[in-house]
């Protein structure tokens, strides 16, 4: 019974919280301790239903019946349990980061800012604990709604201009796919709940199982499918701890994390493996995972390049969906928790350079390492997590994904898995190196760098910090003749979390076990 | 012949009406435009009218030693539809009165061209 | 006592009100007058829809004279549902009226407007309760005439053209009504609906019921505004005083579908409107070219109040579709749309009330950044907004849900798809206006815009409300819906 | 027979009328054709025993209606203008409506038939049964008044409608009306 | 208008009896043709007559606008309140039969006051309209 209430709260709180911030809106010490504390309670009621799930209990709660056997319901199982811990306990450390960020960037808006955050929390947890397809299909829209403001946040016409990408494709997709999909489904099955083994089996004839698979692969957008992932890119105009925590963990999880819960528990994984249905998904996917990689490779602003490779490493675990083998799909619920925190150290970092030294474009970074170097550091182990090398636990993840492709003997995906490591080592550490080239360069580089960069503002998705760059450009021009290395972090609230989760990456690598076993049950 | 006059009566009340119709949707003027709605309900009163026709009938007062009567329906109802008729002529030229101050003008093509819209 | 004349009651409040508020003169007499009218004829309709539910059709003798011989009001779930619009509408909207009048209105003439509106209501209503078909042309003209006033009392000059316009073709519509009731009248010697509609199958469906047929079908299309014959609603709705706008948009068009339905499906009877004639292939055609070149047209108008009456003819076309359907979840979509539609663009246009009140337009640049200045209005047009694009939770998505189910079951699949495209499209033209209030900057002589006034906030409010309320616990008009819906069917 | 042939003459002369309507572009003697044309209907309503529709048509149409055209042209102006374009698409609406409609007449009872639906149903019972329920000798009062009173009552209630709507239109508006809208606004 | 002295005077000669016609009309109408609404159309028709030869303004005199808008609220409610009174008497909406001991009679009642209303409405509605288009100056 009380597991009912976690459920609930774990939801309601991120609201209540939205409407705190509200309140104090004109006090901001006031908004950032409301924002930490609701964050922290959150988290504290999803860690209260860990045990149950561990034990193997599936705690549910049932809300209203919009329409005779269309309801509003939450069952909590280990996926969606795997998805609320990494949502719930990153938000603390991203609103402890946004702190830092936000002041130290002078953000307008910031209430709004706090406000959808906390909204977008909370529907990402509703998605986490969704109990069948529709009540996940609310809480999507709502997680779409919510973020719209945080991506158009600073208001310039560009930002406007990527809100309507970003609204316009993920909109689209989910009303006219996804809609049409679920709506097909209940006409199907009778029902939207999620149950093990799925709920399509016989109801519907193997040939219309791929226009359905279709109608929910390209429905989910924010699984950020090529061609459908544009709105991710554009989504980076949004500021730092929004690409960070949003568009590295909570929506795009949100989007693979659906896609798995509908291969499992509405086509189920058999089912699908049986009509060959996915085959296509593979290869779709496989493509994507190539692609975006090679895009990455070509972006010289980071963020940017970052949002690729989340692109490709989304498509990592639309591929072990595809593949439906139990190896591969514990694999890909794995990489959901080693990608978020590889990747959103990545962000962390790019909003701390950002933020200390207004730079934005690889190009410009030359020896910055050597006055960042907690930050490059931690950029290092982020980056390495996502390549997929031990001891960092990106490597668990794509070795699962690897056998599970071993399984369904589709070998050419491993070759792919084998290749996109090489070239996200092709697209990530250069970052790093960069970071430590020596310091003479650095003067012209700067030059360089600063002129470039006014250059090529407009097709980076990155804004709010034209009026940083001059004064900036001049300002490093001179103090770097007289002490190129001297240390100049970013402020205490950015530097500490991006090294918890820097840490987290090694965490998982070590206790990826447990994980296992605690993800072990959703292929039974 | 009385066969093919049956309908030779609705016939020319049809095209009277029709014409009636033509003058409002054809034509630009405001006013006419009213006068053109007028003919139209007139000719369609006349055809009602013709339903109710009793051949031999009296017009449907009660006398003594009278035995047919035309039908009283008809006359009713469109005893109802001339009131609605005048009151949305009156209320239609109402209205041109005042266009006609804001525009200074009732032709149609004129007004649109001042609100710039065509 | 008077439990068993309530159908009648109904109408006769707003029209014994009306001229009290021509008797006391006094802006708050008839402004008091026109509240009580209002709540009590809701208060009636909300028992008729209780007493249809729990017992069936109604029906009530009027002057006692038995029917055909006299005029019959007949009440079932459809049009008890109906009733509840309107009336439930009339209600939320009349208290606004008060404050929404103070820019729009030539003051000291108040009570008028008040009681034209009463009338309208009458009207409205009148047409949703009576069994007679010559009666339902009488309250039909009753609606017509009064709103064409109140439409001309429009703050902008072109109120008077577009009201003109709508009188021309409103009339032109209603004659052809007539026609129709005459051809029927004459096949069949009856006027009462039922009796019209017992008696055409003995007389045999010929040529003479074909012209009514198609007279009937013309006239109403003209007068709910189905594409290509909406010209004079886009001019109405935008022109109008607010409180005109919110009225007619949620209620008019919808009484117009009313007839459609009763007159296809009762009076002529689904095997001669669908089997005999092949009416559905051009309804769904017809509807959704609605659905789509007005939408569009809305995505170009900058105008929000015109965007709106645009995207109501584009309702209209959801409403048809799901008459087009002939089955029971089309049918039950249709009618849901009708009451959703209603929630929906009554608060969208009381909203812009609210706006206009403010910052005397509802132009789209004048309305930037006004999710600053006025965070409650713009709040509750983001509500209404949502609801009309059809998001989970509001009522909009619950018709759309029907629409969609309706044309899975039979297997058109392409229709699905152009439902969804054209609330895509819907995406558009709201998210346009929501951008504007809240993401750009306000124009510097509307920087310290106050906030709309309770008196006008709260009817919006309440709107809004209903809309997620409706979305959420559907019971009662998917029950009603149904319930209509099944003796629409049935009635053949 | 005689019927017929007044009918016919009655019927010729209103065709010639609405013709002089269509062409003529001095409104004011277009108002009175109007006036000519609805006097014309009453006259054929008499043929018809139609006494009372007569009766109301000679004093609206004919009467006030006239009046009102004519008050309303001492306001305004008394030409049209002529049509620019050729009005070919109403054309085609009216002649398909038309064409529609005498198709439909194909199958009515014919002109003058006693035994036509029209005139057994529920008119033969008006006939009968007037003077014992009502006493009235005017079955069209009767029916008017008593047993479709409702209709008359909206009837009057659309009277009372143009009322009001024509003072709220017209009457004293000087008197506080405020200046037109901004009109900067919308021009799409 | 002045001079034309034959007009005035044929106009003042006839006017009552218009009137009476008017009257006639519309209490007779249940027995000939012609009824409230005939009546009122002629009653007005006769003040419209007599405005326009002597002037609006002085017809005004005779009936001021508040009467007339009086009028026109009068008769609707009349109407509807003959209904009203059918219901008090538990009997249908506008079922006059039990206005009087015998049916007939009551049903007689009831016609000839609903008749009253819809003269009194249709003729007040007429003259308004009629003095409205009369006053009206446009500037």
């Amino acid at each position: 019974m009380h597991h009912q209430i976690y459920i609930g709260l774990a939801i309601i709180l991120p609201l209540l919280g939205t409407v705190m911030i509200w309140m104090s809106g004109s006090r901001p010490n006031q908004r950032e301790v409301v924002t930490v504390i609701t964050s922290g309670l959150t988290f504290l009621c999803v860690l209260q239903l860990l045990p149950e799930v561990l034990a193997g209990h599936q705690p549910e709660l049932h809300v209203t019946e919009l329409l005779p056997g269309l309801e509003i319901s939450f069952k909590v199982e280990p996926l969606g349990m795997l998805f609320a811990l990494i949502a719930s306990f990153l938000w603390i450390i991203t609103s402890f980061y946004a702190i830092g960020y936000m002041r130290g960037h002078h953000e307008p808006n910031q209430t709004r800012f706090y406000m959808c955050f906390a909204i977008a929390i909370s529907s990402a947890l509703a998605i986490a604990f969704s109990g069948n397809m529709f009540t996940l299909f609310i809480a999507y829209e709502v997680l779409t709604l919510s973020t719209y403001p945080l991506v158009t946040h600073s208001q310039t016409d560009e930002a406007r201009r990527a809100g309507r990408v970003y609204l316009g494709i993920l909109m689209s997709t989910s009303i006219g796919l996804l809609m049409v999909g679920i709506i097909w489904t209940w006409a199907a099955a009778g029902t939207l709940d999620f149950t093990p083994g799925g709920i399509l089996k016989g109801k519907i004839d193997d040939g219309l199982v791929i226009v359905l698979l279709f109608l929910y692969m390209y429905g989910i957008g924010k699984a950020a499918l090529m061609p459908i992932h544009r709105w991710l890119p554009a989504a980076m105009v949004a500021p730092t701890p929004v690409s960070a925590l949003l568009h590295a963990v909570a929506v795009v999880k949100a989007g693979v994390f659906t896609v798995l819960k509908v291969i499992i528990y509405i086509f189920g994984a058999d089912f699908l493996t049986e009509t060959g249905a996915s085959i296509w998904l593979m290869y779709v996917a496989g493509a994507t995972v190539l692609l975006a990689s090679l895009v990455a490779l070509t972006k010289d602003n980071l963020k940017a390049r970052l949002a690729y490779s989340t692109v490709s490493q989304l498509a990592y675990i639309v591929l072990a969906g595809a593949l439906a083998t139990s190896h591969s799909l514990v694999g890909g619920a794995m990489h959901i928790a080693m990608h978020a925190f590889g990747k959103i150290t990545l962000f962390f970092c790019a909003g701390a350079i950002m933020v200390a030294s207004h730079k934005t474009e690889i190009s410009q970074m030359r020896g910055l390492g050597w006055r960042m170097p907690f930050t490059f550091a931690a950029f290092l182990i982020g980056a390495l997590s996502v390549i997929g090398l031990p001891p960092l636990g990106g490597s668990w993840s794509k070795w699962y994904i690897a056998l599970g492709a071993a399984d369904a003997d589709q070998l050419v995906f491993i070759a792919v898995l084998m290749i996109s490591s090489l070239l996200n080592i092709a697209y990530l550490i250069p970052v790093f190196a960069r970071g430590f080239f020596g310091p003479r360069e650095e003067e012209e580089a700067q030059m360089a760098g600063s002129h470039e960069d006014h250059g090529d503002h407009g097709d980076h998705g990155d804004h709010g910090d034209h009026a940083g760059d001059h004064d900036t450009a001049t300002h490093d021009a001179h103090d770097a003749s007289d002490a190129g290395k001297r240390i100049a972090e970013a402020p205490m609230l950015c530097v500490v979390p991006l090294w918890i989760t820097a840490l987290g990456c090694v965490a998982l690598f070590v206790y990826s076990d447990w994980l296992y076993a605690m993800l072990s049950p959703i292929v039974k | 012949m009385v066969d093919f006059f049956g309908l030779y009566n609705y016939w020319i009340v049809i095209v009277l009406a029709m014409a009636g119709m033509y003058i409002v949707i054809a034509r630009g003027n405001l006013i006419k435009k009213l006068v053109g709605l007028n003919v139209f309900q007139a000719s369609v009163f006349v055809l009602y009218i013709s339903f109710g026709k009793v051949s031999g009938g009296t017009a449907p007062i009660l006398l003594k030693g009278v035995v047919t009567y035309s039908n009283p329906l008809p006359h009713v109802l469109i005893l109802t539809a001339i009131v609605v008729g005048v009151a949305t002529t009156a209320l239609g030229l109402a209205l041109v009165v005042r266009i006609r101050r804001e525009y200074g003008t009732i032709e149609e093509d004129d007004i649109h061209s001042q609100d710039g819209h065509t | 006592m008077l439990r068993e004349h309530l159908p009648v009651l109904v109408i006769i409040i707003p029209l014994i009100a009306a001229p009290l508020c021509i008797l006391f003169r006094g802006r708050d007499q008839a402004f008091g007058i026109a509240l009580l009218a209002t709540w009590g004829s809701f208060a009636c309709s909300a028992v008729i829809a209780a007493k249809v539910m729990a017992s069936g059709t109604l029906s009530y003798e009027l002057g006692g004279w038995p029917p055909p011989i006299g005029i019959e009001l007949r009440i079932d779930a459809l049009n008890a549902l109906i009733l509840l619009i309107v009336s439930g509408i009339g209600s939320v909207v009349a208290p606004y009226a008060r404050n929404s009048l103070l820019l729009e209105y030539v003051e000291d003439r108040s009570y008028m407007f008040y009681c034209a509106f009463l009338l309208c209501l009458c009207g409205l209503m009148g047409v949703a309760v009576t069994g007679d078909a010559f009666n339902l042309f009488v309250f039909l003209e009753i609606s017509s005439l009064s709103s064409y006033v109140l439409i001309a009392l429009g703050f902008d000059r072109r109120a008077l053209t577009a009201s003109y316009q709508y009188l021309i073709m409103g009339t032109i519509g209603a004659t052809f009504i007539v026609i129709s009731i005459g051809l029927l009248y004459q096949a069949t010697g009856t006027l009462n609906m039922a009796d019209i509609a017992q008696r055409l199958p003995e007389h045999g469906y010929d040529r003479t019921v074909i012209a009514a047929f198609a007279f009937l079908v013309i006239g109403v299309a003209l007068k709910m505004a189905l594409f290509p014959l909406h010209q004079w609603l886009p001019n109405a709705y935008s022109y109008a005083p607010s409180t005109v706008s919110a009225f007619l948009a949620a209620t008019a068009t919808k009484v117009s579908v009313y007839i459609l339905l009763r007159f296809l499906f009762t009076v002529f009877g689904v095997q001669f409107s669908f089997d005999i004639l092949p009416t559905a292939v051009p309804l769904t055609i017809l509807a959704i070219l609605a659905m789509f070149i007005p939408s569009i047209v809305a995505c170009f108008e900058h105008n929000v109040k015109k965007v709106l009456a645009y995207s109501s003819v584009a309702q209209i076309g959801y409403m048809v579709l799901g008459i087009g359907f002939v089955t029971m979840t089309g049918l039950t979509a249709g009618i849901l749309h009708l009451f959703n539609h209603a929630l929906m663009k009554g608060a969208l246009f009381l909203v812009l009330g609210a706006v206009f009140y403010r910052i005397g337009s509802c132009n789209i640049d004048r309305m930037a950044g006004l999710a600053r200045t006025m965070p409650w209005t713009m709040a509750a047009f983001v509500g209404g907004g949502l609801s009309l694009i059809g998001i989970p939770m509001t009522a909009g998505f619950i018709s759309k849900w029907y629409l969609i189910q309706a044309a899975i079951e039979k297997g058109w699949w392409h229709i699905a798809v152009l439902i969804v495209a054209s609330s895509l499209i819907a995406v558009i033209y709201i998210w346009r206006v929501i951008e504007s209030a809240y993401f750009r900057e306000p124009p510097e002589d509307l920087q310290n815009v106050k906030e709309a006034p309770l008196s006008l906030l709260i009817p919006a409010w309440i709107l809004v409300f209903g809309n997620v309320y409706f979305g959420i616990e559907t019971s009662l008009p998917v029950s009603m819906a149904e319930l209509a819906a099944r003796s629409l069917l049935g009635a053949n | 027979m005689m019927l017929e042939v007044i009918d016919i003459i009655i019927l010729t002369l209103m065709t010639v009328t609405v013709i002089g309507i269509v062409v003529m572009r001095n409104l004011l003697a277009v108002v009175m054709l109007g006036g000519i044309y609805s006097l014309l209907a009453a006259s054929i309503f008499v043929a018809l025993d139609a006494v009372d529709v007569a009766f109301t048509e000679a004093a609206v149409g004919a009467g006030i209606s006239t009046v009102l055209f004519i008050g309303t042209l001492a306001l305004t102006t008394r030409v049209e203008k002529r049509p620019k374009h050729k009005p070919l698409l109403p054309l085609c609406v009216c002649i398909i409506t038309g064409a529609v409609l005498i198709y439909g007449s194909l199958d009515m009872a014919r002109f003058g038939d006693p035994n036509s639906p029209a005139n057994r149903h529920v008119a033969a019972h008006y006939l009968e049964n007037t003077k014992k329920d009502t006493g009235v000798p005017n079955v069209v009062t009767a029916v008017l008044a008593s047993y479709r009173g409702y209709d008359t009552l909206g009837e009057v209630t659309v009277i009372f409608t143009a009322g009001i709507g024509v003072i709220l239109l017209l009457g004293n508006w000087r008197r506080g009306l405020k200046p037109p809208a901004p009109h900067h606004e919308d021009k799409a | 208008m002045r001079e034309y002295l034959i007009l005035r005077v044929i106009t003042k000669l006839l006017f009552p009896f218009i009137l009476l016609f008017a009257l006639y009309v519309q209490f007779h109408g249940d027995f000939g043709p012609g009824g409230g609404f005939q009546a009122g159309v002629i009653f007005a028709a006769s003040f419209i007559l007599y405005s326009m030869v002597f002037g609006v303004r002085s017809a005004q005199h005779v009936l001021p606008v508040g009467i007339l808008r009086a009028g026109i609220a009068g008769g609707l409610l009349l109407y509807a309140l003959v209904g009203v009174v059918d219901l008090l008497l538990g009997a249908n909406y506008l079922d006059y039969s039990p206005m009087s001991a015998e049916a007939k009679v009551g049903q007689h009642l009831g016609i000839f006051l609903v008749e009253l209303g819809v003269g009194i409405t249709v003729a007040s509605v007429m003259m308004t309209m009629f003095f409205t288009f009369a006053t009206w100056r446009e500037d």
